[in-house]
């Protein structure tokens, strides 16, 4: 893993930038250089959101993710607007609940993750983000679940340290989904 | 006799109008999603319906027409 | 802190001026650099500092000469419209010689606009915007780090030269996270004689002011002014330099289109092209002699930009003109991507 | 059957930007009800002013003008003088009017400009995300004042009705609300008068809606409308604050 | 032999730049004589505004910050934000306080500021020449409504106390003149309170003086001081306009 | 009117609008160009015109916003701080495509400054001022008669263009008095069928407007507004020559500074030394084609300005640096003597 | 016994001191002009003087001292 | 007369703008290219007045008089700034009554009119500028009083044409004084 680019894609309110900042920071632990760039726009509510995180060993240049390595594509909007943009190698992780499509790609890694539909069976119906990233943490060399607390702790605001746990959990289904 | 129509796809299923609703016929559809991904609010009786436009006179995005 | 945290630009903006002594903030609300107002009002309370919402941004502005005219530190942010509002007042800091800090996270105009990210403010900030002959320092920030020691460098600054000092960053930089680190800060002490804190019946009253009814005593104001700057000309212009020893092509660019320059750069590199690029870290002074120092050895240069072409005036100043200085640039929001900057230093290079 | 209740004319075909249950929709459909019923849609101009109405002119099937922060009166101004005959208003929400545009609005009510504003009072500022407005109330979290509005540190709120109604060039002030059916009609009736008013050239006529902002008041749209009853009315009384149409002029 | 009358102390010994017989004069005395008697000379701090008392800042015995147009209120807000423990005051006319510094004026009353500001309202621009204020007279003749303040065509007058009195967060509103020597007196007394209401730290006070501009009113300075009688005070009637000081804080 | 007579600059500037047919006037008093709307509010009434003294400046340019968008000409004026005040709107008329004279009847600056004469709002006035990318287009009198005829011009390229022009005076010009001349003026006439005019429920809605939340649209009506600044800046430059054929040095200057230049360039001649004029009329767009002309011919060139050296970097810009550019300057108020251009005329031109 | 002195050179002969005086004893000079070009305040009849003060009061200029 | 370089200096209050605009005027009809610029400052009332005014039959250049042909000194501190600016061979036209000394060049005409007297003796005491205006035309070669109804009707607004007369008196005065 020289550089990592990721790109998190969705609706507004499926956590994507909070999943974002999860990346940076377990990239900080590693050692990385990181950055985290959200879309921003009038429709913080609604709308679409998108989110570009870069992991690498280099000082990072640009900030946005054009060409991701890694796509997780939360809505149907997302996966058409940016399948093409993925690198030929590249890894698409789609949440089949919501997406009923199939990836047209065949030079790229596809993983189908019912993430929205896990997330509500596990009672975390806001977590589909999270449980998609468990996925990633297990599929992308060079990350995994060593130091969820310490990136949690950070990500996790003081009042709200009882979510850490419920994260946790989430990640670990989306780790373990096969 | 009256008739309540929505124009589901610009429904943002926000509820006022269930609220609204004298009679309590209108519901938020729990299977529905429309275009914009709302839960878009439905008639459940429309044989009870009084066409007082209460509902859509509550309703910030003009979904519902009422006829009488 | 030591430790690095993942930062906001807009938040390591407020942090690192809090860190500089700065105990007064004043702000209007703009996009995208909301989160600037809303990290001083969670932390200002906390430190024993003054967050006050202005009801406009000449209000902001006026409030700020208030808090400079006592000497102390004190800070406002905003966005491109609301910093056109705050041109009379920015003048009026220039003209009483007053320190500050003002914070611009563009955003496209003109009017409106857009909420994207943008740079063409860059005459506005370097070139007046108020009217009156004065110059501001305006630092560019290039990353989240940077976002924050611009700002206690610019806090020194302010003091030092008793003028306004302008961050000019854009929505990316404001909005996007990075590691940042904020070392625990020794703020430059700077004496100021001329503050306004009450005669104490000791002393002559002090009067901050820019009204000068005799037209020579304006003019020697500015003349003396006018001294000042060329010493900050000469001692305080700021560039990174990136892949110049053996460059023939420069391409020069500030804060976020320079990063993106960066990864067309290295691409460029890896194509065998001898490219390199100078970033100014300082837009005034213009660190015209980084320039100038190449300008023999380099065949073209290619200003980047996210503007209809700004800077690209003050590169062919700096270099006299003796080479050729292209434009490569989007506008409105949008941002150049790699593959349009690597295209032009091809086109530039003469390589197809 | 007839149809009882539809879209009015002069509300575009567009679907709105606003948040579900947001109530910037319900006044943007009784102010096109009334320029549908007093025939004068040929004849109006709007003018938007910044916040979350700023794309007010995709949805009115008028001629509208975009104006900056808080200076829709004096652009307003300027579209009536150039043309007397038109129908001018603003829709203007609370920073924008109460806080940017103070000096504007009070001037515009001074000169008894023969305009309509129509005035968003959501306490509030929704568009950029929920920071204290002028109008916000005393203790209200919000983004910029995340401890709870301190009166003592940042004052206390702008009562537009109520500072407006000294201004002897005013002409009819009125506050309402549309937090149920019935306040819905009466604020229906209100800005159906400040309409006819510049009509018959009374001068200046705002009117004060009391809105929500389920989003940045952080409360589900019904939620919002109840907290307008308990929290927003104690604070913002109803009714009429000035009306000299009956007076000689 | 006693001395019983002198000029105080806070005055610096510049002659004033003021026309003959203007009451800009006496106004400044009376802040000065204020300033002595409270022995705040070397705590306060004086904001200029841009009118012809632009270079206050020359005639008091206390720092100064001169202030843009309009822009004082703002200003004084910074400095005693800046350090509470001072005494902060703005000396505005009615072109900076009622024109363009409406929106200044109106919310620094309403975060009930601690401050202190004196208003001189002598019903025109005096250092630009004389054109209309916001504050001129109906029919009045100015440089720049040559045939009368037409109020159809230009707005009615604004009465600032008037205005201020429902903005819940000023304290202490009174208008005052300075045409006879009772008048003189009174005028001190609700200058001194407005000092003393800040030093007691209760907040927003704003003293209108009635004034004149003997120059630009084209009356000699006597005619001056009648013309307050006779035209300026049935439309700016004197009296304490907002006080509640006395209630609990 | 066909007879000459004599006005006050500030007084040619209102009579002239009129007859331009602008019957829409808002102002808010300044020093030194109060004249404009004392004349205005005398004149309106009479020809069913519209004076109204705004409550601020900011009011006034949005009062001219508001006009502007029904598709009639108006104008605001105003001096230094006051247009500092206007940034904002200006860039709104910019980003709405909207057609507007605004006047600058320069002062010194900066904050309140001084009310004597200057040029110290050149870069304000031509690179911005405003936030945003945009021109103005800025047209510089140095007569009375040209305060009138620069003014009819104006409302012309403002309607042909649909942007705003501002008519770059100083305190000098618009105090000074001189014969005039304003003939019966037939004013371009422009179609404006984007104006609002309400729909009469035969059209579709008039919109005006600058927001563009999608970047690459914004981006597109300011390429679109480039493509048309490149047509002004070919079609539309101004500048008189004079002297110039045969002159070694070339002075250049506009407004009140060619005028004393001209004294001085007399003198020089009288005394055998070759040295001409560049007077440009308009200042953006500035005349480059008319320097580069004489790039070859002049040995130095030498800028009159009353600031600090802002105009300079335009003649630089416009001779390609092909020749040093000296500074001959006065500011805050001051005026330069003939005298002293002379000894700058003669220390360029190595004359002892 | 009362005494009123005027700092004649700063006087600008605006005249409100003599229509405050109860005792009618201020007049501006009509001889005397001072170097600001105006025809300064007198008094005429020092020993009428009561010290009230009104003159003083009055004076914008603060050009008047009075004891007593 | 090429061009004729005029500077008018006193109190404000006494009549400089306007005697400066009649001489700007008079020059218009003679066909001549003129110009007129005061002296503006906030001191509009008192405080000290001058104003320039060229006549010429060349293009004027700078409207500004530094070296004036023509001193018109109205009060003692303009005589003392501006009499050593005349140029040699010019004139300076001095109120002597409101000026004591005399004037120290050597190498200009001067004309001592006691103008502010002669106007009070003739009841028009608001009138010396123009007592002081009618000796200049007569001293002045190429001026005169021929038009002086055109002019004066020129520049005495409408509603005050019966002040025409006043100020002919005033100039006639001024230029039978010997
Ligand atoms: C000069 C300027 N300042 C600030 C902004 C940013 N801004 C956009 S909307 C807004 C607040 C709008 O709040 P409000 O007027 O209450 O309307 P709401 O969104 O609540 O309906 C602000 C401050 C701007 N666009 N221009
Ligand atoms: C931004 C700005 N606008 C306008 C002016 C010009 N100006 C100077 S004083 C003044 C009016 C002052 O009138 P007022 O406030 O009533 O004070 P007064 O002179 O009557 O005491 C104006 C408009 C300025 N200096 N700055
Ligand atoms: S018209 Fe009345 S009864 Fe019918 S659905 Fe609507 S609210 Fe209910
Ligand atoms: S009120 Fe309108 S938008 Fe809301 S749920 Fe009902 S129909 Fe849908
Ligand atoms: S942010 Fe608030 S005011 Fe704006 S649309 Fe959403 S709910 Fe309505
Ligand atoms: S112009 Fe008027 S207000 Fe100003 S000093 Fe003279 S008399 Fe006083
Ligand atoms: S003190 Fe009284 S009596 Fe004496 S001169 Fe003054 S006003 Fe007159
Ligand atoms: S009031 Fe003062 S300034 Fe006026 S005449 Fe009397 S002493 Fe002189
Ligand atoms: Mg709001
Ligand atoms: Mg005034």
């Amino acid at each position: 893993m020289a550089t990592l680019n990721i790109l998190y894609a969705g609706f507004g309110g499926q956590g994507i930038l909070f999943s974002g900042r999860f990346l940076a920071y377990e990239g900080l632990l590693l050692g990385k250089q990181v950055s985290w760039l959200p879309s921003y726009g009038p429709e913080m509510r609604g709308g679409t959101a998108n989110c570009s995180v870069i992991l690498s060993d280099d000082p990072i240049g640009s900030p946005i993710v054009d060409k991701p390595d890694i796509l997780v594509a939360m809505n149907l909007p997302s996966l058409d607007k940016y399948e093409d943009a993925v690198v030929s190698g590249g890894k698409i992780f789609v949440d089949s609940s919501l997406i009923e499509r199939k990836v047209k790609r065949t030079d790229v890694d596809v993983y189908y993750v019912p993430a929205t539909k896990i997330a509500s069976e596990h009672d975390m119906p806001t977590l589909a983000n999270m449980v998609i990233t468990g996925k990633l943490l297990k599929e992308v060399s060079g990350l995994g679940i060593d130091n969820l607390d310490e990136v949690l702790g950070k990500i996790v605001s003081a009042r709200r340290q009882n979510l850490v746990e419920y994260n946790k959990k989430a990640i670990n289904v989306g780790y373990t989904f096969q | 006799m009256a008739k309540v129509t929505f124009k589901t796809d610009i429904c943002k299923g926000c509820a006022l109008c269930v609220d609204a609703c004298p009679k309590n016929i209108i519901e938020l559809s729990k299977t529905e999603l429309n275009v914009k991904g709302h839960h878009p609010a439905v008639c459940i009786d429309m044989d009870a319906c009084i066409g007082c436009a209460a509902c859509a006179t509550m309703c910030p995005d003009c979904v519902i027409t009422v006829e009488r | 802190m030591g430790e690095k945290v993942l930062m906001k630009g807009n938040e390591a903006i407020a942090e690192a001026a809090i860190r500089a002594g700065c105990m007064h903030y004043f702000g209007y609300p703009i996009t995208p650099q909301t989160e600037v107002a809303a990290y001083m009002s969670k932390r200002m309370p906390k430190v024993g500092g003054v967050f006050l919402q202005a009801e406009s941004e000449i209000a902001a502005i006026n409030m700020v000469i208030g808090v400079a005219a006592t000497g102390k530190r004190v800070m406002t942010s905003s966005s491109s419209p609301g910093i056109s509002l705050k041109g009379e007042g920015i003048s009026y800091l220039a003209g009483c010689d007053l320190p500050a800090v003002v914070v611009n996270v563009q955003r496209g105009g003109p009017g409106l606009g857009g909420i994207q990210p943008s740079q063409a403010d860059y005459w506005q900030t370097t070139r007046g915007g108020g009217h009156g002959d004065y110059h501001n320092i305006v630092l560019a920030p290039a990353s989240v780090q940077e976002m924050a020691s611009l700002t206690v460098r610019g806090f020194d600054l302010a003091d030092k030269y008793r003028m306004v000092v302008m961050i000019l960053a854009d929505g990316t930089m404001g909005q996007m996270m990075e590691p940042v680190e904020i070392d625990n800060i020794e703020p430059l002490k700077v004496e100021k004689p001329w503050a306004l804190t009450g005669t104490g019946m000791k002393r002559k009253p002090n009067i901050v002011n820019s009204l000068y009814l005799k037209p020579n005593e304006l003019e020697k104001t500015n003349f003396d002014r006018y001294k000042k700057y060329t010493k900050i000309a000469e001692t305080e212009a700021l560039a990174e330099e990136y892949l110049m020893e053996d460059a023939e092509i420069c391409v020069t660019a500030f804060g976020i289109t320079s990063r993106v320059a960066k990864n067309a750069i290295k691409e460029a590199r890896a194509q065998g092209i001898k490219v390199g690029m100078i970033r100014p870290i300082t837009l005034w002074p213009f660190p015209k002699s980084t320039y100038m120092k190449h300008a023999d050895q380099c065949k073209a240069f290619i200003s980047v930009e996210m503007n209809m072409g700004q800077m690209i005036e003050d590169v062919q100043l700096a270099i006299e003109c003796k080479k050729p200085v292209t434009l490569c640039n989007r506008t409105g929001g949008m941002i150049p991507k790699p593959e349009e900057i690597l295209a032009k230093i091809k086109e530039v290079g003469g390589v197809k | 059957m007839a149809v009882v209740f539809s879209k009015p004319h002069s509300l575009t075909d567009k679907s709105l930007h606003y948040c579900p249950g947001c109530t910037h929709g319900i006044i943007h459909r009784l102010v096109a009800e009334v320029i549908d019923e007093l025939e004068i849609e040929g004849d109006t101009i709007g003018v938007a002013s910044v916040g979350c109405s700023v794309m007010a002119y995709d949805y009115f099937n008028v001629d509208f003008v975009q104006a900056a922060h808080g200076r829709a009166p004096a652009v307003a101004t300027g579209v009536k003088r150039s043309d007397p005959s038109k129908i001018v208003f603003t829709y203007q929400g609370d920073g924008d009017l109460a806080a940017i545009g103070t000096a504007e609005t009070v001037h515009a009510a001074a000169r008894r400009e023969n305009i309509t504003i129509i005035f968003i009072n959501n306490a509030i500022y929704g568009m950029t995300g929920g920071q204290m407005a002028p109008t916000t109330l005393p203790g209200m979290v919000t983004q910029t004042s995340p401890y709870g509005r301190d009166v003592e540190a940042v004052g206390f709120p702008i009562k537009i009705c109520e500072l407006l109604s000294n201004i002897e060039g005013a002409t009819y002030l009125e506050r309402v609300t549309v937090n149920n059916v019935a306040n819905v009609k009466k604020a229906k009736r209100a800005i159906k008068k400040a309409f006819q008013n510049q009509v018959e050239g009374k001068g200046f006529s705002l009117i004060e809606v009391v809105s929500t902002c389920p989003t940045n008041w952080g409360l589900s749209p019904q939620k919002s409308l109840e907290f307008i009853e308990t929290d927003m009315l104690p604070a913002y009384p109803l009714g009429v604050y000035k009306d000299i149409t009956g007076e000689e002029k």
